[in-house]
């Protein structure tokens, strides 16, 4: 099938107006808030970064989602968004793994 | 049989072997299988005129399934054998005797257990199961016996090891395999192995390098000329003028000489002995202190016959 | 050949640009999320190598002058965001000056980021004073080359919403550079609590 | 003909107007940007190949009695530098890619022209500071290892800037072409019609858009290890030299995948030709493409097995690698049926896509020695590396890469090269090819190891044969490029369709005009139409 044709006109483009805008804005600015708040409070180390890694992720999806248009998009977009979240996931994960397993008796 | 391979001289060889032939084997008959179909088609159905016709065959799902599961089986096999092998490698025996093993560029130095010390020269027991536990001063290097199928990386700040117990004895070579700068391919060394009687002697010895007994009967200068080598001064000295990592043993004998201190110097006996123990006491102008130092390495007797050796490089 | 003389000026109808366009730019996104990875990656291994080396040192920024920073992109999102908004209704002057203000944002953003270098300079803290400032100054450093080139683009971009360039039925860059500018927010939001915040 | 319905009405289209030097270097137009990527990294083919001719020529005697030790390692840094990430990273993709994506899938040109034009820039960009590298060469390998290359006394700085250039041109022709194959294909030109040479393109698109990013990362850090004296890499400060490993190979494994999966795909279009066969497993071999796009991110550690890596991380990753050889071998077996019961004519660019067969068959069966984890252990870092990576470089993709540009050349300059002497050339390249690296198996098994200047006296009957190999092998390079020099300057004109295709690019006059296709062809068939249904 071809994209000429798939592809829509301009006329029937979705936006989303300031008012939903600012509400969006609104959510990110009370999340880091909330974010520098709960880092000044120790609840281990695991969990601050857990706490602080998941507020951030949320954080980023509503900027996608929202400001980013990702909520319009076709399947294809959403792949290439998250494709490469995943393989960043994989290098992290990996390097991890292959550093803390080396050689423990040598040590 | 297979003189392909290297020399078989260690228990890990023959494993590492079984995994080699069989997928030689393997790899042999896909290769002749491919180059069969491919040979006979291209003779069988050549081109005869522009007109030819060909049947429109677009694929075939059983023979496809066929041919992805049979290598896919073929692989994990030979996967699980070969991580089998390299476990066995990976994993000392409790009673391995250690020697520590420094590298750095470009020579290997080995330490054992009753304070002995070597350079480039690694001694083990025929039979006896032996551990290296390795340490870089400078750069990546690698430990590398092709004739006992081990090899390892060595990393500064970091320990790594690898055993092997030696099944023959004889002078392999071990090779740096790591690329570490300029002399790299110099960074070569010997594993004696020796029987338990001659081991037992150079385990006693009072001298370095005793129980080999290797140049002591030559004449100092041509024993001098072995140890260039053996010791690892080619990797950074030449004999033929050129410049290296330090300066070259050609005409050295003799010459005045800037230091970086300041101080001119004569090149004499008493001066080459201490560029050869003390190498840092005084650095040649021009030159980086990098030069290991040979104290307690190198026999009175071996300096002398190094000595010797350069005065007769004019 | 009357072809060849307007080639790729109007290649493709503005319909299949846009969404060719922005495709594209999603795809750059990608890599410009792996080419943080490698830091990220660095700052994972080295921050469970060394927990205290994090903790300890992490409190020498300035978690104001971060915070505040935050703040500051995340409110030129908003506006990047509303400008864009804007160049679909068509409405020119709102595109021109939600994307100035998107700007002096960016600009505001760029000159904290001096000042907190700067004081960290002051305080002989270099990039090779630990594997924590290394990765603080590598981080931040890129994600400051990214905000220049973001504000570079934003500029030309306003300048041709400023002379007309973009109608209702093409606005096609603004919508991509505004998708590269909230990339850069989104680097930030999780550079923020990295490394001043958990450490 | 069942494909496309354009045919050369167009009014004597011209190829080579507007005239003049800067014109090419201001053209958008991909077919020109395709020809000086092809001139470009012919030259630093070449220039590669005299490197290597050098270090054979050293390597003929143990002593290092022709090149010092430094100059030999400065040669090999540079030979591996300019081969893998000037010539065959950016060619075979960047080169064919631009010529073929647009004429393939009936488009004028590519998504982003102007773009395209910039990522050719940015190329030269980075081949004008590998000039600079060139009077400052480094002398760390082609993999730029830590800590050596941050303490080497040679300029690092500049041929990894280099490469890092580079990359972002790698990164934007990968997204163009993405773009371009998603949106401009023409009508009825459907996924499952699409020409296997598009797939596989494709495939190599996502490797170089999302692997490309990490060695520039990587670069950088060592860049600013060496520069800034960060610590990142340095277990002095802390930091850890298997870590730059890590990052080097998360790209360089998949690097190997695009150089090689283009000639995967050059290799799907040739041979159904020469056999007057539709491609045997259409789905099998397009699909595989984007099995080993995926797969190849998840086996880098192959390369790391003995550099310290743990137990469980070596066997995790001695079975993907496994796995990525399942693909590819059904790409083999699939390529071999089509020739069954065809009508096989043997032109040279069928006997270029035949010893690819052949050769990569090598290459890819001793990769999975290397795979297997005991055996890799006693032949990591040996001649069995080197034979390895050449029989699927060369063998693969530089013979796929031949073998296309013999195949398209009629294509592109609408001129003929002398088939003779094409098939002269092609036997000494393939006979010289054998004699130089087949040796080097055996020599590698024996434990030669590689990177080495001088090397004890026992291999030297290996080494002289691999020498005089690799005269050969020139031979076969400097027939062919004079052969394909001089039919640009032949007087008769090419046909059409020179070897009867089918595909979409051999419905447009030779070369095609400036903006390929008058109309928009429609499509009604798949490419491989051959044969009597
Ligand atoms: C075009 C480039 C290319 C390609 C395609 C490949 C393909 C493969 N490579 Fe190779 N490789 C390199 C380029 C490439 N490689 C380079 C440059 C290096 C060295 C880098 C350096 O250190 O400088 C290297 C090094 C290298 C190593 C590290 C060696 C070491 O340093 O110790 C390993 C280890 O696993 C490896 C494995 C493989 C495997 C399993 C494949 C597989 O994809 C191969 C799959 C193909 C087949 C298997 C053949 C066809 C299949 C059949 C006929 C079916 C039947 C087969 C069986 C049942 C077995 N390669
Ligand atoms: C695409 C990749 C590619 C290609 C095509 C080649 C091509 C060749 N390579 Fe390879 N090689 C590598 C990639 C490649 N190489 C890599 C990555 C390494 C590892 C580097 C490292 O360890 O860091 C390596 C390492 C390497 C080594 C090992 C060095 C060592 O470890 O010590 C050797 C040794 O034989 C070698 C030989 C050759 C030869 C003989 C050719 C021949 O095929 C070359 C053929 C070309 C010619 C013969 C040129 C002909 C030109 C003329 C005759 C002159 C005309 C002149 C002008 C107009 C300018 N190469
Ligand atoms: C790692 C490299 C290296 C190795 C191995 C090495 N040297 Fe040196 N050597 C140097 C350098 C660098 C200098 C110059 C700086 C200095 O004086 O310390 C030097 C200086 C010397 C000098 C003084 C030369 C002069 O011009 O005054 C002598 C003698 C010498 N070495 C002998 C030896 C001998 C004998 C061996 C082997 C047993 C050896 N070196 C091994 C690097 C090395
Ligand atoms: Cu030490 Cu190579
Ligand atoms: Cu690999």
């Amino acid at each position: 099938m071809s994209t000429h044709t798939q592809t829509h006109g301009h006329d029937e483009h979705h936006e989303i107006g300031p008012k939903t805008l600012i509400m969006v804005w609104l959510a990110l600015t009370v999340l880091t808030v909330v974010t520098i708040y709960i880092a000044l409070y120790d609840f281990g180390r695991a969990l601050n970064i857990i706490g602080a890694m998941t507020i951030a992720s949320i954080k980023a999806s509503i900027v996608a989602y929202y400001f980013m248009h990702l909520k319009f998009e076709d399947k294809l977009t959403w792949v290439y968004a998250l494709y490469p979240m995943f393989l960043l996931f994989l290098l992290i994960a990996t390097t991890i793994m292959e550093t803390f397993t080396r050689n423990p008796a040598l040590y | 049989m297979l003189s392909w391979l290297p020399e078989n001289a260690s228990n890990l060889a023959s494993g590492v072997d079984n995994v080699l032939l069989f997928v030689t084997v393997l790899s042999v008959f896909f290769f002749l299988l491919i180059s069969a179909f491919l040979i006979g088609f291209a003779i069988k159905y050549r081109r005869k005129t522009e007109h030819d016709e060909t049947p429109y065959i677009t694929g075939n799902e059983l023979i496809e399934v066929i041919w992805t599961v049979i290598p896919s089986v073929l692989l994990i096999f030979i996967f699980a054998w070969g991580y089998i092998e390299y476990r066995e490698m990976r994993t000392p025996p409790d009673n391995a005797v250690e020697v520590n093993v420094v590298a750095r560029q470009w020579l290997w130095q080995f330490d054992y257990y009753n304070g002995k010390k070597t350079i480039n020269e690694l001694y083990v027991q025929q039979g006896r199961p032996v551990r290296m536990v390795m340490r870089s001063e400078d750069v990546l290097h690698s430990f590398f016996v092709p004739d006992f199928r081990v090899k390892q990386d060595i990393l500064p700040g970091n320990y790594t090891q690898l055993w092997f117990t030696p099944t023959k004895a004889g002078t392999f070579e071990l090779f740096c395999a790591e690329y570490c700068g300029t002399s790299h391919s110099q960074m070569l060394a010997k594993v004696h192995v020796l029987g338990p009687e001659a081991y037992a002697i150079w385990e006693k010895g009072i001298g370095i390098d005793e129980g080999t007994s290797v140049a002591s009967t030559l004449p100092p200068a041509e024993q001098g000329a072995e140890l260039y080598t053996n010791r690892g001064c080619n990797a950074c000295h030449s004999i033929d003028g050129t410049a290296l990592i330090g300066p070259t043993f050609k005409g050295l004998f003799g010459i005045t000489e800037k230091m970086t201190n300041g101080k001119t110097i004569t090149v004499d006996e008493n001066y080459l002995r201490e560029s050869i123990l003390q190498p840092q006491a005084l650095i040649v102008e021009g030159y980086q202190p990098v030069m290991p130092a040979f104290e307690g390495i190198l026999s009175d007797e071996e300096v002398t016959a190094l000595i010797e050796y350069i005065k007769t490089l004019k | 050949m009357e072809q060849a003389a307007h080639h790729a000026e109007h290649e493709l109808d503005p319909a299949l640009e846009y969404s060719s366009s922005k495709l594209g730019m999603w795809l750059f996104l990608g890599t410009e999320i792996l080419l943080f990875g490698g830091l990220f990656a660095a700052y994972a291994i080295f921050r469970a190598k060394f927990p205290e080396m994090f903790s300890e040192q992490h409190k020498e920024l300035d978690i104001f002058k971060g915070g505040l920073n935050t703040v500051v992109l995340i409110f030129s999102s908003l506006t990047m965001a509303i400008a864009v908004w804007a160049a679909q209704k068509g409405d020119k002057k709102k595109v021109v000056i939600f994307m100035v203000i998107t700007i002096i944002c960016g600009l505001i953003f760029g000159v904290v980021k001096y000042f907190e270098y700067s004081a960290k300079l002051d305080h002989h803290i270099y990039p090779s004073t630990s594997i924590f400032f290394g990765l603080y100054y590598l981080m931040t450093g890129l994600h400051m080359i990214h905000v220049f080139v973001g504000l570079c683009i934003l500029g030309v971009i306003a300048y041709l919403a400023h002379i007309g360039k973009f109608t209702k039925d093409y606005y096609t860059p603004v919508e991509v550079g505004g998708l590269y500018w909230h990339l850069v927010d989104l680097i930030w939001i999780y550079l923020f609590p990295l490394l001043y915040l958990v450490g | 003909m069942a494909n496309g319905t354009a045919h050369d009405t167009m009014a004597e289209p011209s190829f080579y107007e507007p005239k003049g030097f800067m014109s090419w270097l201001l053209t958008t137009d991909h077919k020109r940007i395709g020809i000086m990527y092809l001139v470009t990294i012919s030259f630093f083919f070449l220039v590669g190949g005299v490197f290597a001719l050098l270090m054979r020529y050293e390597l003929l005697t143990p002593e290092a009695d022709f090149l010092s030790p430094h100059t030999y390692n400065v040669f090999f840094t540079m030979h591996g530098s300019l081969m893998v990430f000037f010539f065959i990273v950016p060619g075979v993709a960047a080169s064919l890619g631009n010529f073929l994506i647009p004429l393939m899938i009936g488009a004028r040109d590519v998504a982003f022209p102007k773009l395209n034009l910039g990522s050719y820039w940015v190329y030269l960009a980075g081949t004008a500071i590998l000039f600079g590298a060139l009077l400052q060469p480094a002398d760390t390998g082609w993999t730029y290892y830590t800590p050596y290359s941050v303490q080497s006394q040679t300029d690092v700085v500049l041929i990894t800037l280099g490469v890092f250039v580079l990359g972002f041109s790698s990164i934007l022709t990968g997204m163009n072409f993405i773009v371009t194959i998603h949106k401009l294909r023409c009508p009825g030109m459907t996924w499952s019609r699409l020409p296997l040479f598009i797939w596989a393109s494709y495939a190599t698109a996502i490797l170089q858009l999302l692997a490309t990013p990490v060695v520039g990362i990587t670069l950088l850090l060592l860049i600013a290890e060496r520069t800034l004296g960060i610590g990142f890499f340095d277990p002095a400060k802390g930091g850890d030299p298997i870590l730059f490993q890590n990052f080097f190979w998360f790209y360089s494994h998949p690097a190997v995948y695009i150089m090689v999966i283009p000639a995967f795909g050059i290799i799907s279009e040739i041979i159904p030709v020469f056999a007057k066969k539709p491609i045997f497993g259409y789905k099998a071999i397009a699909y595989s493409s984007f099995a080993i796009a995926i797969i190849s991110f998840f086996v880098w550690l192959h390369h790391m097995f003995v550099s310290g890596i743990s137990e469980t991380a070596a066997a995790i990753f001695s079975f993907l690698t496994m796995l990525v050889a399942i693909p590819t071998a059904i790409k083999v077996f699939n390529w071999t049926a089509t020739m069954y019961r065809g009508s096989i004519s043997l032109e040279s660019p069928m006997l270029y896509a035949l010893s690819f067969l052949f050769l990569f068959t090598i290459g890819g069966l001793t990769g999975v020695y290397l795979g297997a984890l005991a055996v890799d252990v006693h032949l990591h870092d040996t001649y069995f590396v080197v034979a390895h990576m050449h029989y699927v470089m060369i063998g693969g993709t530089v013979f796929g890469f031949f073998g296309a540009i013999h195949f398209w050349y009629s294509k592109w300059f609408g001129r003929m090269f002398n088939e003779l002497v094409a098939k002269i050339a092609w036997f000494f390249f393939f006979v010289g090819f054998n004699v130089t690296f087949f040796p080097q198996f055996f020599m590698g098994v024996q434990g030669m190891p590689r990177r080495y200047a001088t090397y004890p006296a026992e291999f030297q009957t290996y080494h002289e044969i691999s020498t005089y190999g690799s005269w050969i092998l020139a031979v076969g390079v400097v027939i062919m490029f004079v052969n394909l020099i001089a039919g640009l300057f032949s007087k008769e004109k090419a046909p059409v369709n020179q070897y009867g295709s089918l595909s979409l690019e051999f419905t447009v006059p030779s070369p095609p005009p400036h903006e390929n296709f008058k109309d928009i062809p429609t499509v009604t068939d798949w490419t491989y139409g051959y044969g009597k249904k």
